[in-house]
C-alpha cells in the first residue's frame, strides 16, 4: 500500500513527494515544512527523480497511486499528466495571484517558478563583450563548432527553446520552415550535443565548446555554487520563459499535498529560495533578492498553445531531418 | 513474500497432476521420482514458467498490445517506410550490437586465455580487478570514459600536449566512443563465460589436436573456440542484448539514432504506442538472435566423450610466453583500470578545478568527507548490497534450475522457456520496471495477491527478473560441457535426483554459476534505470544516490560514491575469487607453465 | 527365482539410423546369477545395461526386478551398482571420496565407511591411492576406482560394463576372481559386459550372445562354445571354422557330410536342423580341436600352410584345404614350420557340430 | 637406423608420491619397427608415450627422433599420430570430421581427403558412420574413430595407447592385422601399448616390459617369452610357474636343480646367473608346457588338482605338487577331472629356464 492507506496514529497521513528539484532544495523546503507543521515530522517521504521519470511513475502507478505531490515538471509534462487524469483539480489560496498563463485553467497544476532560457557562455573563454547578444548571433560563422547543446529531443527544456525558435518566426505555427532553416544553421554551428545537464556543464567547462542555450537558474547555481566558469546573456529579443510547476496527484493524500503546496508559495520561503537557489517565483513576492531585482527579464512572446499543438511534429522533424545535418 | 497469498498462487501448491502409478508409489514420487519420470520436467518447470509468464512474458505482450492498440500495425510500418529514423535507428542499434559482440569477444576471450592458461606474478590481482569495469556505476562510468577518451578527455588532450598539436589527438566520438564503452563494460560477459568453460574443458581434446599437427592458433580456431561455443553463445547473447538496450553510452556519445534513444524520445513526446512499438521490435530482434544462436549451438555436442578424467598436463617451459602474458596483462589492466582511475581523479579533485587541464589542478578529500558526514550516507550502500544479494540468491536458485531443465530435460516448450527468461534481458530496464509497476500496483495472481509497489520487495524482484538471464545463461553454458554420465553415476549409487544434482552436477557447474551470480550481483549494485522508477525513500539504492548527485552537478561527490561502489565490488570479487577456486585455479595455471 | 527380466525390450535412438540399438530382447536372469552379455562392438550391450540401470527407457517392452515392473523406476531406486564403460568418475572428489559416495548416501557410519572404502581399494589393488585426485591416476587405475565404487555399496544388482578392459592380464585375472568372490558371497545378481571371451567363459553362469541388437543365443559357456546356435555365434565365440559341406544323409539329431577329401563323417546337429540330402550343411569346428598330422597320415586331410602366427602359448596356422582356408591352433608345432609347407589335418568328428546359418 | 631414442628418461609428477612415474628409461627403436610397451596398470606406459608425443617433458633425460633432440619440441611439430587411451575425440565434430582433422591440417585436397577418410573408416569397420555425432557411438565405435584418426594421417611415428581395449576379440584381431599392414606398408615406426599379451606377442617386433616406471627387459617376443630376464617378467608375460628349486650343480650356462620328487634336471640359465651349489634357483616353466600324465607314469611328478577353470580353448588347472601350487594349461583334459583328483605332471626340461629374482 502507498501513502493513502498507511494512515498512521495521530491522524496525520504520510506525505509522499516525487520531486525533480535539486536534493538540497527539497531538503531545505521539507525541513521548513515539518518545522511549521510538526505533525508531519517523519511522515514526509521525498523521492528525487527526473521530471520525465515522475511522469512515467505516476502514470504507471495510476491504478494505485503512491505519490501525493508531483513537485517539479515542465508545463508540457504536467499538462500531459492532467490530460491523462492523473492530477487533482483544486483551487489553492495563491491561485488568484497567479498569472493565468502560469497555471492550468482547471487547477490541476500550478507554475511554481519561471525559467527564462538564455544564452550561456564560458566566461573563462569569452568576455561578456565578445559573447553573442541575441539568438540570431549564435548563427554567426565565428561560433562554428563552438556551441554545445543539451540534446533536444529528450529534454523538456530544450524542446521548449527550439519550439519557441520556430514559433517566433511563425506565430500561428502554420509555417515552420523559416524556423527549421534557422535551426539548421544553428545545428551547423553546434559542435556537440550533450547527453544530459551534467554532460553539458562538463563539456562547456572543459571548453569543448563555449556557448549554449540554457536556463538562467541553473547557470547561476553552477556559477555560484559549483565554481563553474559560466556567465549568461539575456538575449536582446527576449528569452522564452518556461514554467516549472507542481501538482497534487489524484488519489493521493490530498490534505497533506495541498498543505504542502500552499506552504511552498509562502512569501518568506519564496524569498529564501529566490535568494539561495536563484528561483524566479511564478507569483510575485514582496522582497526580492538583489539579483532578481536587477534582472532585466525580457520574456519572448511565445504562444505555448501553438507550441503544445506542434511540438512533437517539429521536434521529430528536427530530430530526423536537421540534427547533425547542418 | 511476506504474507499469506490471498489467492492460492498455483506455484505455491504442489501441482496436483493425475498420477498414473498405483497409490503405493505415489506420495514422494513427484519429488524423488526425479528426472526420470516423464512428467518431472513439467513439475520442475511449471512454477518457473508461471513466474516468467507473470513477470516477463505477459507484460511483454501488454507492451505489444499497446503498440498495436490504437492503429493496429501502422506503427510498425515506420520501420519500412517513414522518414527513415526508425529504420536507421534499428540498423545503427544492430551494427553497434554486432560490433560490440565482436570486440567484447576478442577482449574477453583473450583475457580469459591469458589469465587461465598462464601463471605469472600478479595474476591473482588482475583476476580480481578484471570485473571492475563492469562494476562502474552507469552514469559515472560512461562519463569517466568521456573524461578519458573524448575530445576533451585526458588521453587526447594529453597527446595534444605531448605532440603540441592544434586539436586533441585520437578522440573517440560517436559510434566509436560507444563501442569503446561497450567493450570495456561488457567484455566481462565473455571473460567470465570463457574462463569457466576453459576450466571445465576436457584437456585431452586439445592435446589430440596438437598431436595431429595443429599449431596453437589453429587449435584455438578449430578446437578451443568451437568447444567454447556454449560459453561464447551465452556471452554473445548477453552482450548483444545489453548493447541493444544500452542507453547511456549512445546518449553520451551523441549517437541518438538508436532504438533505446527512440524509445526515450517517444516517451518524452508522449507517444506511448510508438515507444512500445520500438520496445517490441527490440524484443523481437533479440528473440530472433536468441533463436539463431540456439540453433547454431544445438548443431553440435560439446560434452567430453573421453573415458575417465584427464587433467591439464601440457606444460610450457618457454619463459618468453610467460613474460609476454605478463606484459599483455599489465597493459590490459592499465587500460581496464583507467576509467576507475578517472573516477578517482574526479572524486579527489576540487569541484571546478578540472576544466581545460589534462588532469585536475587541485585536490581534496572533501567529497568523501561530505558523503560520510551526511547522516544517511551508508543507507544506499547497504540497500544496494542487501537487495542485490537477495536477488542474486533468487537468480541462482531459479536460474540454475531453469538451465538444468532447458539443457537436460526433454519436454515441450524448452525453447519457449529459454526465450521467456532472456526476454527480460532484451527489454530496456525502464520497460521491465513499468511492467512490474503495472503488475504489482494492485494485487493479482502473479503477486500472490500482494501489492508490492511501495514495498521493499519490489526492488529485489525487479533485479531478479532483470538479472535472472545472467545466471541462467552462464549456468547453461557450463552444463553443456558436462558429461551427463556423472550425474547418472551418482543416481546409480542411490542418490536422489536432488542429491545427485547438489553433490555432483551443481558442484561441477559451479564455475559457471558463480560467474553468473557475480555478474548478477555487480549489475544489481549498479542498476539504475529500473530502480529509479520503483525505489522508495527506504530503499534508495546507491545508483539513485549517485544520480541525484550528478543531477545537481555534484560530480565530485557522485564520483566519491562511485569509488565506494567500485571498492565494494572489488572486495566481493576477491572474496568470490577465493570462494570459487581457492588454490585450484592457480594450480591449473601453474600446471601449464611449470 | 528370477531376479531380472527383460520382456521383449527394444530401444531405438532418435538419430540412430533406422535400426534399433536393442531389438526385442528377452532375458531372464536368476537371483545370484552371473550373467554375461557378449557381442561385437556396437551390438547394444551398453544400451541394454543402461536400460536395466534406468538411464534409458525402453522404446517398447518391460523390465522387471523380481515381480515388480521397474521399467520407469528412477535409477536411484533400483539399487544397482554400475561400472560405466567410460568410468564416470567424479572429478571433483578424491579416489576415496569417489568410492565412499554411495556409502554416504546409504548413511553408512564414518568409521565403517572408511573401513569399507579401504577394503574396496585393496580389492582393486589401489591401497594407498585414496587421497589422490582422479586426474592423477593412470587409465587402468581410474577404471579400478570405478569398479571399487560399484562394488563397495554391495548393490542388489551389479552392472559391469567392460570393467576390466584397461587392465593387464595379470591384474585382470586377479580382479575377476575378486569380483566373482564378492558376487558369490553376497549372492549379487550380476550382468557383465566384456569383449574378452576367455573372461566370459571363465566367469559366467550364463552368456547371452548379441548381434545388431538381437540376442542370438543364451546358454551356459560350455553350451555356447560347443553347441553354437548359428554360424555367427560359432564364429564369434572363440575362433571357429565354419565349413560348408554337402549333406550326404540326415538323421534326426545328426547329419552325415562329405569332407573335401571325399570321406564322410556323421556329426551332431540341432534337433530341428531341417537339412536334407544334397543340401549344404554348415559345420563348425574349433581350430584347437584340429590336430596336426604328417602329410603321409591317411586319416588326415592334406593342406598347405598359408599363414603362421606365434601367440606365446600356441601357434595359429591357416591351412588351405582344397581351396578352403582352415584355421588351426596348435601348441606343439614342428620346428621351422613355415608358410607353404604341406601338412595333414585331423578333424575330430565328435567335436564337430552343425550350425544354423 | 635408429628412429626414436629415449635416453635415461625420467618423469616425476609434482604430486605423484615419492617414486617416479617413469624411471631412467633407455629405449632405442629402429625405423619401421613395431615396438610394444607392456606392463602392469600404472607402470608408466602412458607417461612414456606422452613424452614421446610431447605432452610431458621428461624431468631428466632426452628424447631423439633420428639424430635430432626433440625433448622440448612442441607436439604439433613431431608428426606423431597418437591414439589416446581415453580417445580424446572432438565432440563437436562428426565422425568423418574427426578423422579428417589431421588431413585438413596437412592440406590434403578435399576429394583426396574424402577418399582417405572413407578408406580409414572402412579399415576400422565404421563405413557409413561418417555423419554420426561422437556421442551417438558406442564405446568401441569411439575407440575405432580414435584409431582411424591417427592412422589416416600416416604419421612418421604411430603412438597407440591401448587402441583396441574396447573391441571384441574378433574385431580386435581384424583390426590388429589392419594396423600391422598399414604400418608395414608405410614403414611407420610404431610404439604400441597393450595389456593383451597375445596381441603384443603376435604384433611386435620387440617388446619392452616395464614395472614401476623401470624397464625390466627388452627383446623379441619369443625371447621374452622363452627367456624372461627375471621372475617379474616370467610371471607377467603369459602365465608362468616360477619354482624355487635347490641348486645341485651350476655350469656356466646351465644349472642343475632338484625337483620336488627328488629327480634332478639341468636347465638353461642366463650367462651371469651367479648361482652356486646349495643356493636356490628360480626356474620358470610355462603352464602350457607342462604335460598331464596319469599318476602311474614314473616320469611324472605326482600332484593333486586344486582348481579347474574352463576357458574355452583350454582348461587351466592348479596342481599342488609337494605343497607348491603349479599352474597347468591343458587342451585335452580327461573328462570329469575335478578338484581333488590326483594327476601326474611332466616337466619339459628343454623349456625350463632359470630367471633372476
Ligand atoms: N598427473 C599425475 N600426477 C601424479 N601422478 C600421476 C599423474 N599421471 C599419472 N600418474 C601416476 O604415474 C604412474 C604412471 O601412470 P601412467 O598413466 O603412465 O600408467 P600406465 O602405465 O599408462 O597405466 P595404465 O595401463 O593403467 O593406463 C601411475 O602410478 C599414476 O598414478
Ligand atoms: N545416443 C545415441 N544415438 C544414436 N545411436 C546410438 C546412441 N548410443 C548408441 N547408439 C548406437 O546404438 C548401437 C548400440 O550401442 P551400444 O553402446 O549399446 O553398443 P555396445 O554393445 O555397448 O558396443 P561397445 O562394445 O562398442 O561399447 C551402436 O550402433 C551405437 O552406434
Ligand atoms: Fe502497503
Ligand atoms: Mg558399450
Ligand atoms: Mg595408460
Amino acid at each position: 500500500g502507498g501513502g493513502s492507506d498507511d494512515a498512521a496514529g495521530g491522524g496525520t497521513e504520510k506525505l509522499t513527494i516525487y520531486t525533480a528539484r535539486d536534493k538540497k532544495v527539497a531538503t531545505f523546503v521539507v525541513d521548513k515544512f515539518t518545522a511549521k507543521y510538526p505533525e508531519y515530522k517523519g511522515k514526509v517521504e521525498v523521492l528525487n527523480l527526473g521530471a520525465q521519470e515522475i511522469l512515467e511513475r505516476v502514470r504507471a502507478e495510476k491504478a494505485n497511486p503512491q505519490a501525493d505531490v508531483w513537485w517539479g515538471g515542465t508545463q508540457q509534462g504536467l499538462a500531459a499528466g492532467a490530460a491523462e487524469d492523473l492530477l487533482t483539480s483544486w483551487q489553492p489560496a495563491f491561485a488568484g495571484k497567479m498569472d493565468a498563463k502560469y497555471k492550468d485553467p482547471e487547477g490541476r497544476w500550478f507554475g511554481e517558478i519561471l525559467l527564462p532560457e538564455v544564452i550561456m557562455y564560458n566566461n573563462k573563454a569569452l568576455t561578456p563583450e565578445k559573447a553573442p547578444k541575441d539568438w540570431d548571433d549564435l548563427l554567426k560563422p565565428e561560433w562554428k563548432n563552438k556551441i554545445i547543446i543539451r540534446d533536444v529531443a529528450a529534454s523538456g527544456t530544450m524542446r521548449s527553446i527550439y519550439a519557441s525558435m520556430i514559433q517566433r518566426q511563425s506565430p500561428d505555427g502554420s509555417n515552420p520552415q523559416p524556423g527549421y532553416d534557422w535551426l539548421k544553421k544553428l545545428d551547423a554551428n553546434t559542435g556537440a550535443y550533450a547527453a544530459n545537464p551534467t554532460d553539458l556543464y562538463l563539456k562547456l567547462s572543459r571548453q569543448q565548446g563555449v556557448l549554449s542555450a540554457w536556463n538562467l537558474q541553473d547557470i547561476l547555481l553552477q556559477a555560484e555554487q559549483a565554481n563553474m566558469p559560466f556567465g549568461y546573456v539575456m538575449p536582446s529579443s527576449g528569452a522564452p520563459v518556461l514554467v516549472d510547476g507542481l501538482a497534487a496527484v489524484k488519489g493521493g493524500n490530498s490534505t497533506g499535498a495541498q498543505k504542502f503546496i500552499e506552504f511552498l508559495f509562502e512569501d518568506s520561503l519564496r524569498a529564501d529560495l529566490a535568494k539561495d537557489y536563484f528561483q524566479i517565483p511564478a507569483v510575485d513576492i514582496a522582497e526580492k533578492p538583489e539579483w532578481l531585482a536587477q534582472l532585466d527579464l525580457k520574456p519572448l512572446d511565445v504562444d505555448w498553445d501553438v507550441i503544445g499543438k506542434h511540438e512533437t511534429e517539429w521536434i521529430n522533424h528536427w530530430n530526423s531531418q536537421i540534427k547533425n545535418k547542418g | 513474500m511476506s504474507t499469506i497469498p490471498a489467492t492460492p498462487g498455483a506455484a505455491t501448491v504442489p501441482p496436483v497432476t493425475e498420477d498414473p502409478t498405483p497409490p503405493r508409489a505415489r506420495a514422494p514420487r513427484w519429488l524423488a521420482g526425479g528426472a526420470n519420470s516423464p512428467w518431472f520436467p513439467y513439475v520442475l518447470v511449471f512454477p518457473l514458467a508461471l513466474v516468467l509468464f507473470g513477470y516477463v512474458v505477459q507484460p511483454m505482450f501488454a507492451t505489444f498490445a499497446e503498440s498495436v492498440g490504437v492503429d493496429g500495425l501502422a506503427n510498425y510500418s515506420v520501420f519500412l517506410t517513414g522518414d527513415g529514423v526508425a529504420r536507421s535507428a534499428l540498423v545503427t542499434s544492430l551494427v553497434i550490437s554486432a560490433a560490440s559482440v565482436l570486440l567484447c569477444g576478442i577482449v574477453g576471450v583473450a583475457m580469459a586465455f591469458l589469465l587461465k592458461r598462464f601463471s605469472f606474478p600478479g595474476r591473482r590481482l588482475i583476476e580480481a580487478i578484471i570485473l571492475v569495469p563492469a562494476a562502474l556505476p552507469p552514469l559515472i562510468g560512461a562519463i569517466s570514459f568521456q573524461l578519458l577518451y573524448s575530445e576533451t578527455g585526458i588521453l587526447p588532450r594529453g597527446l595534444q600536449h605531448l605532440f603540441g598539436t592544434e586539436q586533441p589527438v585520437l578522440p573517440f566520438t560517436g559510434i566509436a566512443g560507444v563501442l569503446v564503452v561497450h567493450t570495456f563494460t561488457m567484455y566481462p560477459f565473455f571473460y567470465l563465460a570463457a574462463s569457466a568453460a576453459l576450466v571445465g574443458m576436457d584437456p585431452s581434446v586439445e592435446e589430440a589436436a596438437y598431436n595431429l599437427g595443429a599449431g596453437r592458433v589453429r587449435v584455438w580456431r578449430t578446437v578451443l573456440l568451437p568447444m567454447l561455443t556454449p560459453a561464447l553463445v551465452s556471452a554473445s547473447l548477453l552482450v548483444f542484448m545489453t548493447s541493444l538496450a544500452s542507453y547511456t553510452a549512445p546518449l553520451l556519445f551523441g549517437v541518438d539514432q538508436t532504438m533505446t534513444m527512440q524509445i526515450y524520445i517517444n516517451r518524452t513526446n508522449g507517444d506511448l504506442p510508438m515507444a512500445s512499438t520500438y520496445a517490441s521490435v527490440l524484443g523481437v530482434v533479440s528473440v530472433l538472435f536468441l533463436l539463431g544462436m540456439r540453433w547454431y549451438e544445438g548443431r553440435r555436442s560439446y560434452r567430453s566423450q573421453s573415458k575417465g578424467v584427464a587433467s591439464h598436463r601440457r606444460e610450457i617451459t618457454n619463459p618468453f610466453g610467460r613474460w609476454l602474458a605478463l606484459l599483455a596483462s599489465v597493459l590490459a589492466t592499465g587500460v581496464l583500470l583507467a576509467p576507475v582511475g578517472t573516477i578517482a581523479l574526479v572524486a579527489f579533485s576540487r569541484d571546478g578545478s578540472w576544466t581545460t587541464e589534462v588532469i585536475p589542478s587541485a585536490y581534496t578529500m572533501g567529497n568523501f568527507v561530505t558523503i560520510f558526514t551526511d547522516e544517511g550516507a551508508y543507507r544506499p550502500i547497504v540497500n544496494s548490497l542487501k537487495m542485490s544479494l537477495i536477488a542474486t540468491v533468487a537468480c541462482v536458485v531459479v536460474g540454475v534450475l531453469i538451465a538444468y531443465a532447458v539443457r537436460r530435460l526433454d519436454f515441450r516448450g524448452r525453447a519457449l522457456l529459454d526465450v521467456a527468461v532472456m526476454l527480460a534481458w532484451a527489454l530496456p530496464g525502464t520497460v521491465v520496471a513499468i511492467n512490474l509497476i503495472s503488475a504489482f500496483s494492485t494485487g493479482n495472481a502473479f503477486s500472490f495477491g500482494q501489492v508490492l509497489i511501495g514495498t521493499f520487495w519490489i526492488m529485489p524482484l525487479a533485479y531478479f527478473v532483470r538479472f535472472l538471464p545472467l545466471v541462467f545463461r552462464s549456468s547453461s553454458a557450463t552444463l553443456a560441457q558436462l558429461d551427463p554420465s556423472l550425474e547418472e553415476a551418482a543416481r546409480n549409487l542411490g542418490a536422489s535426483w536432488w542429491r545427485a544434482f547438489g553433490t555432483v552436477t551443481l558442484r561441477l557447474m559451479l564455475p559457471g554459476v558463480l560467474a553468473g551470480a557475480l555478474l548478477a550481483f555487480v549489475h544489481g549494485v549498479g542498476e539504475f534505470v529500473a530502480s529509479v522508477l520503483i525505489y522508495t525513500s527506504e530503499t534508495a539504492p546507491i545508483s539513485v544516490e549517485i544520480n541525484n548527485r550528478m543531477y545537481s552537478f555534484e560530480v565530485g561527490t557522485a564520483a566519491a560514491y562511485g569509488m565506494l561502489q567500485v571498492v565494494l565490488i572489488f572486495v566481493v570479487m576477491v572474496v568470490s575469487g577465493r570462494l570459487e577456486s581457492g588454490p585450484k585455479a592457480s594450480r591449473e595455471a601453474a600446471r601449464w607453465t611449470a | 527365482m528370477i531376479d531380472v527380466t527383460l520382456e521383449s525390450v527394444s530401444k531405438r535412438f532418435a538419430r540412430g539410423g533406422d535400426s534399433a540399438a536393442v531389438d526385442d530382447v528377452d532375458i531372464s536372469i536368476a537371483a545370484g546369477e552371473f550373467f554375461t552379455l557378449l557381442g561385437p562392438s556396437g551390438c547394444g550391450k551398453t544400451t541394454t545395461l543402461r536400460m536395466v540401470a534406468g538411464f534409458y527407457f525402453p522404446t517398447s517392452g518391460r523390465i522387471r526386478f523380481g515381480q515388480e515392473d521397474v521399467t520407469h523406476r528412477p535409477p536411484n531406486k533400483r539399487d544397482t551398482g554400475m561400472v560405466f564403460q567410460n568410468y564416470a568418475l567424479f572429478p571433483h572428489l578424491t579416489v576415496a571420496q569417489n568410492v565412499a559416495y554411495g556409502l554416504k548416501i546409504r548413511k553408512v557410519g564414518r568409521a565403517e565407511s572408511r573401513r569399507r572404502v579401504e577394503e574396496a581399494l585393496g580389492q582393486v589393488h589401489l591401497a594407498g591411492y585414496g587421497e589422490r585426485r582422479i586426474d592423477q591416476l593412470s587409465g587402468g587405475q581410474q577404471q579400478r576406482v570405478a569398479l571399487a565404487r560399484a562394488l563397495v555399496i554391495r548393490p542388489r544388482t551389479l552392472l559391469l560394463d567392460e570393467p576390466l578392459s584397461n587392465l593387464d592380464a595379470k591384474l585382470r585375472e586377479e580382479t575377476r576372481v575378486e569380483i566373482r568372490r564378492i558376487q558369490r558371497e553376497a549372492g549379487t545378481t550380476s550382468i557383465y559386459v566384456t569383449h574378452d571371451q576367455a573372461e566370459a567363459m571363465a566367469m559366467s553362469d550364463r552368456i547371452a550372445v548379441m548381434e545388431s541388437g538381437r540376442v542370438q543365443q543364451i546358454g551356459a559357456p560350455q553350451e555356447i562354445y560347443h553347441r553354437p546356435a548359428n554360424a555367427f555365434v560359432a564364429r564369434f565365440i572363440g575362433r571357429s571354422n565354419v565349413l560348408s559341406l554337402p549333406v550326404a544323409a540326415a538323421g534326426p539329431q545328426t547329419v552325415t557330410v562329405a569332407l573335401p577329401g571325399g570321406d564322410q563323417v556323421t556329426v551332431a546337429a540341432p534337433a530341428e536342423h531341417g537339412l536334407r540330402e544334397g543340401a549344404t550343411a554348415l559345420v563348425s569346428v574349433r581350430p584347437e580341436h584340429i590336430g596336426l598330422a604328417s602329410t603321409t597320415d591317411a586319416d588326415a586331410l592334406p593342406g598347405r600352410v598359408t599363414e603362421v602366427e606365434f601367440t606365446g602359448m600356441a601357434t595359429n596356422l591357416v591351412v588351405d584345404v582344397a581351396g578352403e582356408p582352415v584355421q588351426v591352433t596348435a601348441i606343439d608345432v614342428p620346428a621351422g614350420l613355415a608358410a607353404g609347407d604341406q601338412v595333414g589335418l585331423r578333424l575330430p568328428r565328435e567335436r564337430m557340430w552343425v550350425v544354423r546359418p
